[in-house]
């Protein structure tokens, strides 16, 4: 039976590249040391409930058609928009994403990633205070302080712990959780916290208030600091403080606690000014949890393409950006967009309700492998193959590692990548003379 | 002395960027010239004759130039950007950065004001007689200063992040500002008649006067006791001392 | 294709002897040869300098630029320098290009040609992110590329080293280029990158490498001498420790001192150190910190093991990016600026932080007329070479008004005229009054610079070089850039034609066409390294990954398909 | 009924089956609204009665779940659609909606749980 060995994950943003895929007749039957969530993606489509035909919406319902049907509806969409919007390209490659920036551009498109609704604001703290950061491999060999500030790996990014962080073994922590303490700062006492050594269980909401009475102790302040903070004892936040300083080389992962929670991203930013303070006595780095295993990789390749790291606004014909104001669900909340093309993301699942309302007002584009809740807003739907198991690319781990994804079986699917060329091609034979609009 | 009435002639959806619409770039110009000045609706060029009604009055250079908007521009962008002189009223609401990096003349919006009004202001006077919403006074992405000079008058309420990254300029807000107003300050006064909650976050250096009720303070500022200002009695707080600040927060006692 | 022949234009050709004269070019198929057909296309260059295209042999051009763009929006939308500056729409040639210090990739590619530079080496790389370094370089249009793997501070060579195992850490260097797909070693602040990782750093050569039994100069002497055993085209690429410490001179002289003892075959340096105007500096703290240029200078006017670019400041905002990750952080720290770090795990450490200088700082000032003073005081110009450290001293765009300094005394006093007091008994910049010719700067800006990389195809005009060439709208005998430098500094920032392999990719300052560039790599495992060592590397490798590396050992290195258009070089094995 | 503050989030549940979104699994394990017992308690209710959900923003029937180490007034529902049925749409400025930390009531009902597309379906207009 063939086994791929050190085949990649394409998850979330631990993006593990250790699986050992068993294949049999082209089906990927067996997928060895991956966590649930692995496994359910590798062996997703073989299981689940695939999109397999292009499909145009009629009178309400979607209708299978060809794939140059499809594509030539969804260009047409996009050609006569006035502020169409592309959203998602994360779990998929990065070469995949580099074409949707170019369709973005030849069509004068704001694009966005899904960091809108993840760690959008960890970009914004960095354009802030920078990002004091490092490779997994780095707390694995050295860590003696994990603090998990609003994450729950556990649940979201289950092999972390023992690949990477508080139970992994490395060159100074060759007893892993024994070399280690573990914290946890959640308002929820998760399933994380339950091995901690300390679990700071705030008060929703109050994220960077905690911060600030870190700052002022490790700057030395305590004295100002009242009996009550974040809905804590001062005591317990001087025990977290005396931690982190006594800590040899501490690390400080943080997940949507900090970047969707009040103040946005005011709080990943004062979290970098704290790493900061801190390597005033120790060394400490913080990262962030990322969720798609490519959303990373998004704000790579849109970061040297156009500057910028996601909510992109190519409608003057050089990008401009500024989140709160050309992020996807800005636009969407104030029904500016009138097309929007979607892959590789599902944001019928995971926008706010108000944004959805205006999604089933427009056209909307869907390129996916599955049926999900974008589906029913979707007018041009076209089934791509899954990046990461029916074809290869490149894919950045949660901490900037450029990894090579395989392709582990054959597909009939065309892959997000060739969809987008032939919808560029489509897009730029419909503007013919026109020219591309934006900018020229 | 010019006058250029803009008179909306239709409620686009779509934000329309329309940076020109400046004493600078009117003056001395005619309407079909000014009508002819091109602005943007998403990925369209247009010109502001396709969504104003455009009337001149006499002419002028830039400082003897005002604009009327006669009616709610709520998707108008950029309006009065960079502006260096003359005058502009807006006799409704407006949409994101009006004022944006002005540094002379006035702009008097009747209505309310989106995101990011005033935005790297240098200089010139914003009033704004409705609400406001976030980055009143605020700053660029990444940019280390927002507004540094000039003063802007909000009448009404501002939500969050008013007067981010300042570095100087007097911000006035005689309603209520929501979450961290003067967050990462440098320098420059605001003043807050209403409530507010967590002022001067990561404040350097500059002013935060709140008349109004402080409804969550941040744990990291230092109590000096009371101080008169301007016959207003005041307990005055310094900080942020998370960063080694010596901002001054004023909360009338 | 076609064939080509630049007429009338005045030739600057340092490597084939040729200093100003009016000679013909002929290209065919991509080089430079003896003679084309009468049907070649003619480029006239009547009253135009011609070069060979300008090699920059040490930027931050791909990958760790990427964090500073991310930190730094607002850099995209700031434009001091009209057509090569801040935000541009697409065109139907042309995708948009926005930034200054951090311009997104098509911005590095079009506007380096419009300065007439046709190949970039990218400074630092570590292993195990080559392949984003690869992924930008395809991104970077019409250059040719390559990337120096950082190993100064990497656990194996370090342990090599401390085992003196000189073979296998032959056989480790040749391995890392093979996986980084990479042309050369490159060695940051030796031994601080690992240090670090626990907050720490090294102070000098001899100080100890915190976990390892081994002090910068072992380390030094270690990947110097297994270069020079793999007979690798390009020399060790040295940062010297202690940058930006006010008294690093005698770490930097002494560093220079120290590789007297290792030789070449290679008819070039044993060892490039980079961006010297930040190692050059007397003093015990900032406050009488001066210039030590002339100690520099001295020293290398009288050694030929060692060539060095100026890394030369220029006045507004800068983004400073190293794998100095100490160094950037006491930056952050000192300018309550941005701090961005990383630490590679068992490769090496990083961080970026923007800078503004100002000549009204007389430490800046200083340090502005420190990069000078060292290129104007080395007599030999083939042992300097022309950098801003782009954009850790300023951003490449610059370049042109850099190398107008080094043409212009006159120019030079005007800005030192406006400096602070303070700074006038710190530096001798106002008593240096030569003033470069059209060769030197040929010389400085892509004769000396590939040959100190060891690429023979580039940097010169003669036969079998690659058809990459400058065209600059300035003649030499009318124009006087000691007194008209703007007119000098426009025609350096935009070229009459840059030419890319034959093909005119600029005119009159525009871009024209926008092929892509080929990507330079060293193999020198595959026939350098004997059998045997290779299965006693891969033992250890195999040991080091599964217990410390986060990634499996067989996704590590970078696969062909990031390299689209390489050229392999194999070294002679010795 | 009672006050809350509503955190929506990742669970592991609802990451296994992100791809399968239409069936039953997935609806499993994003339709629910996890108390604590004494909420649970209060609202008179036990595990799997439906519980609906109220903010500003709209209001959702989901069963309810006890999460026994849940702090008192604070509920969570995994992220997906059910959760975003009554999250915060601002934006705040800065692109990111409010999906934790938002003041919902939450009391009995005997109103039935949509399906996801039954949902969905709700927002056409």
């Amino acid at each position: 039976m063939p086994v791929i060995k050190d085949a990649v994950c394409t998850l979330c943003g631990c993006l593990c590249d250790d699986l050992e895929v068993t294949v049999e007749d082209n089906k990927i039957t067996k997928v060895g040391k991956a966590c649930k969530l692995g496994r359910a993606k590798t062996m997703g489509p073989f299981l689940h409930e695939r999109i397999e035909k292009p499909m145009i919406r009629e009178n309400g319902e979607l209708k299978e058609c060809s794939y140059d049907e499809a594509i030539t509806k969804a260009a047409e969409i996009l050609v006569a928009a006035k502020r169409p919007m592309s959203y998602g390209w994360c779990s998929t490659s990065c070469e995949a994403i580099e074409k949707a920036v170019l369709l973005a551009e030849e069509t004068g498109s704001l694009i966005d990633s899904t960091a809108n609704v993840c760690h959008g604001p960890s970009a914004l703290a960095a354009q802030e205070k920078g990002a004091p950061t490092c490779s997994l491999g780095t707390p694995k060999n050295y860590a003696d302080l994990i603090i998990f500030w609003g994450c729950n790996p556990v649940h979201a990014h289950p092999r972390h712990q023992t690949r990477y962080s508080t139970m992994a073994k490395g060159a100074f922590t060759p007893n892993g959780k024994k070399d280690r303490k573990m914290v946890v700062v959640d308002p929820r006492n998760t399933d994380t916290a339950k091995k901690a050594d300390l679990l700071l269980q705030l008060k929703p909401g109050t994220d960077y208030v905690l911060i600030e009475a870190l700052r002022a102790i490790v700057n030395g302040h305590e004295d100002v600091l009242p009996d009550e903070i974040a809905g804590m004892p001062k005591e317990k936040v001087l025990e977290f403080a005396e931690m982190c300083k006594a800590a040899k080389f501490g690390v400080l992962y943080f997940g949507m606690g900090i970047t969707q929670t009040r103040g946005r991203y005011k709080s990943g930013d004062n979290v970098s000014s704290l790493i900061s303070d801190l390597n005033q006595i120790t060394k400490f780095v913080m990262i962030g949890m990322r969720g798609h295993y490519n959303v990373t990789g998004f704000g790579q390749v849109a970061s040297w393409e156009t500057g910028f790291p996601m909510a992109i606004d190519f409608s003057r014909g050089y990008p401009y950006y500024n989140p709160g104001e050309t992020g996807t669900n800005d636009v969407l909340m104030r029904r500016e967009v009138d097309a929007f093309i979607t892959g590789a993301a599902d944001p019928g699942a995971h926008f706010p309700q108000e944004s959805i309302k205006h999604l089933f007002n427009i056209p909307a584009i869907q390129i996916d492998g599955y049926a999900n809740p974008t589906t029913e807003f979707s007018d041009v739907v076209i089934p791509a193959a899954i990046a990461g198991v029916e074809c290869d690319g490149t894919a950045y781990r949660m901490d900037c590692q450029p990894i090579r994804m395989k392709k582990l079986v054959e597909t009939t699917f065309k892959s997000d990548e060739e969809i987008l060329t032939d919808l560029i091609n489509k897009v730029r034979e419909l503007k013919g003379a026109e020219g591309a609009k934006g900018g020229v | 002395m010019q006058t250029v009435t803009l008179t909306p002639n239709r409620s686009p959806t779509i934000s329309v960027e329309a940076e020109n619409i400046t004493p600078d770039a009117f003056a001395g110009k005619s309407a079909a010239e000014i009508g002819a000045i091109p602005a943007w609706e998403g990925n369209e060029q247009i010109t502001l004759a396709d969504i104003f009604d455009v009337a001149v009055d006499g002419s002028g250079d830039a400082a003897e130039t005002k604009i009327v908007i006669d009616g709610d521009v709520p998707r108008v962008k950029r309006i009065g950007e960079a502006m260096t002189a003359g005058e502009i009223v807006v006799k409704g609401d407006v949409d994101m950065r009006c004022g944006a990096r002005m540094s002379g003349g006035s702009i008097t919006v009747e209505g309310d004001a989106d995101s990011w009004v005033g935005r790297e202001m240098t200089g010139g006077e914003i009033l704004v007689k409705g609400n406001a919403t976030y980055y009143a006074g605020g700053g660029y992405r990444g940019e280390t200063c927002g507004m540094r000079g000039g003063k802007l008058t909000i009448e009404g309420d501002v939500l969050d992040f008013l007067g981010e990254h300042m570095c100087g300029g007097e911000i006035l807000v005689k309603g209520n500002a929501r979450l961290l107003p003067g967050v990462l300050n440098w320098s420059g006064t605001i003043t807050i008649e209403g409530d507010t909650t967590l002022p001067g976050g990561e404040m350097k250096s500059g002013t935060i006067f709140v008349k109004g009720k402080v409804l969550e303070m941040l744990p990291s500022y230092k109590d000096e006791g009371t101080e008169e200002v301007d016959g207003v009695m005041y307990r005055k707080y310094v900080g942020d001392l998370s960063r080694n600040g010596e901002g001054v927060l004023y909360v009338s006692v | 294709m076609a064939e080509m022949i630049i007429k009338n234009g005045v030739v600057y050709d340092p490597k084939n002897g040729i200093d100003g004269e009016k000679n013909e070019i002929c290209i065919k198929d991509g080089k430079i040869v003896e003679n084309v057909g009468a049907g070649a296309k003619i480029v006239d260059a009547e009253g135009c300098v011609v070069m060979a295209g300008g090699v920059d042999g040490h930027t931050h051009c791909a990958g760790k630029i990427n964090t500073g763009r991310i930190m730094s929006p607002h850099d995209m939308r700031y434009a001091p320098i009209p057509g090569l500056s801040g935000e541009e729409p697409r065109t139907k040639l042309l995708r948009p290009q926005v930034g200054y210090n951090t311009p997104n990739t098509y911005a590095i590619g079009y506007r380096y040609s419009k300065l007439g530079y046709t190949s970039l080496a990218e400074a630092a790389i570590t292993p195990m992110m080559a392949r984003h370094m690869h992924e930008e370089f395809e991104e970077i249009p019409i250059l040719d590329k390559l990337g120096l793997v950082l190993m100064g501070s990497n656990w194996q060579v370090m342990q090599y080293i401390q085992d003196k195992d000189s073979e296998k850490l032959k056989a480790y260097m040749a391995w890392l280029l093979l996986a980084a797909r990479g042309y050369g070693v490159k060695i940051v602040n030796p031994g601080g990158g690992s240090s670090w990782t626990w907050g720490k750093n090294v102070s000098g050569l001899d100080d100890k490498v915190v976990d390892f039994d081994v002090t910068p100069a072992d380390i030094l002497i270690g990947l110097a001498e297994a270069n020079e055993s793999l007979n690798l085209p390009h020399s060790i690429h040295v940062h010297c420790n202690n940058l930006g410490v006010p008294g690093n001179l005698s770490t930097t002289l002494d560093t220079m001192k120290l590789l007297e003892k290792v030789k070449t075959k290679r008819d070039r340096q044993v060892m490039h150190v980079t961006h010297v105007q930040f190692n050059a500096y007397t003093g015990t703290s900032w406050m009488d910190f001066a210039s030590g240029a002339q100690d520099v200078a001295d020293y290398i006017n009288k050694r030929d093991h060692i060539t060095f670019d100026m890394g030369q400041l220029m006045f507004g905002p800068a983004m400073t990016m190293t794998a100095d990750g100490p160094t950037e952080y006491r930056n952050a720290r000192m300018f309550d600026a941005k701090w961005s770090n990383y630490d590679q795990e068992l490769e090496d450490a990083g961080g970026v932080v923007p800078l503004s200088y100002t000549p009204q700082h007389f430490a800046h000032a200083t340090m502005w007329s420190i990069g000078l003073e060292l290129a104007l005081l080395v007599k030999d110009p083939w042992k300097v070479m022309f950098t801003t450290d782009n954009p850790n001293g300023g951003a490449f765009v610059n370049y042109p008004e850099g190398q107008v300094l080094l043409m212009s005394d006159k120019k030079r006093q005007e800005i030192i005229a406006g400096f602070p007091d303070m700074t006038m008994d710190r530096i001798t910049l106002p008593n240096i009054d030569r003033e470069l010719g059209w060769g030197e700067i040929a010389t400085m800006t892509r004769a000396m610079s590939a040959k100190m990389l060891g690429l023979d195809e580039k940097g010169h005009l003669g036969v079998g070089a690659d058809a990459d060439v400058a065209i600059y709208d300035i003649q030499p005998d009318k124009v006087d850039p000691s007194v008209e430098h703007e007119k000098v500094k426009k025609a350096l920032s935009f070229a009459k034609y840059t030419i890319k392999g034959g093909e005119i990719v600029v005119r009159d300052g525009e871009i024209t066409a926008t092929p892509k560039g080929k990507v330079y790599w060293v193999n020198a495992y595959e026939n350098g390294v004997a059998q045997a060592e290779k299965d006693r590397l891969m033992a250890d490798l195999e040991e080091r990954f599964k217990k410390y590396y986060s990634i499996q050992l067989a996704n590590y290195m970078v696969e062909d398909a990031y390299l689209p258009r390489p050229v392999e070089i194999r070294p002679e094995v010795i | 009924m009672i006050e809350t503050i509503l955190i929506s989030g990742r669970t592991i549940d609802q990451g296994a089956t992100l791809e399968e979104k239409t069936s039953q699994a997935y609806f499993d394990a994003a339709a629910y609204c996890e108390l604590n017992e004494k909420n649970l308690e209060a609202l008179g209710l036990s595990i799997d009665q439906n519980v609906l959900v109220t903010t500003a923003h709209g209001t959702v029937v989901v069963p309810a779940k006890i999460d026994k180490r849940l702090p008192d007034d604070i509920v969570f529902i995994p992220m997906g659609p059910w959760a975003n049925a009554v999250v915060d749409p601002d934006t705040c400025g800065c692109g990111m909606p409010g999906f934790k930390g938002v003041p919902a009531t939450v009391e009995a009902t005997t109103d039935p749980a949509l399906s996801m597309k039954e949902l969905m379906a709700t927002y056409k207009e």
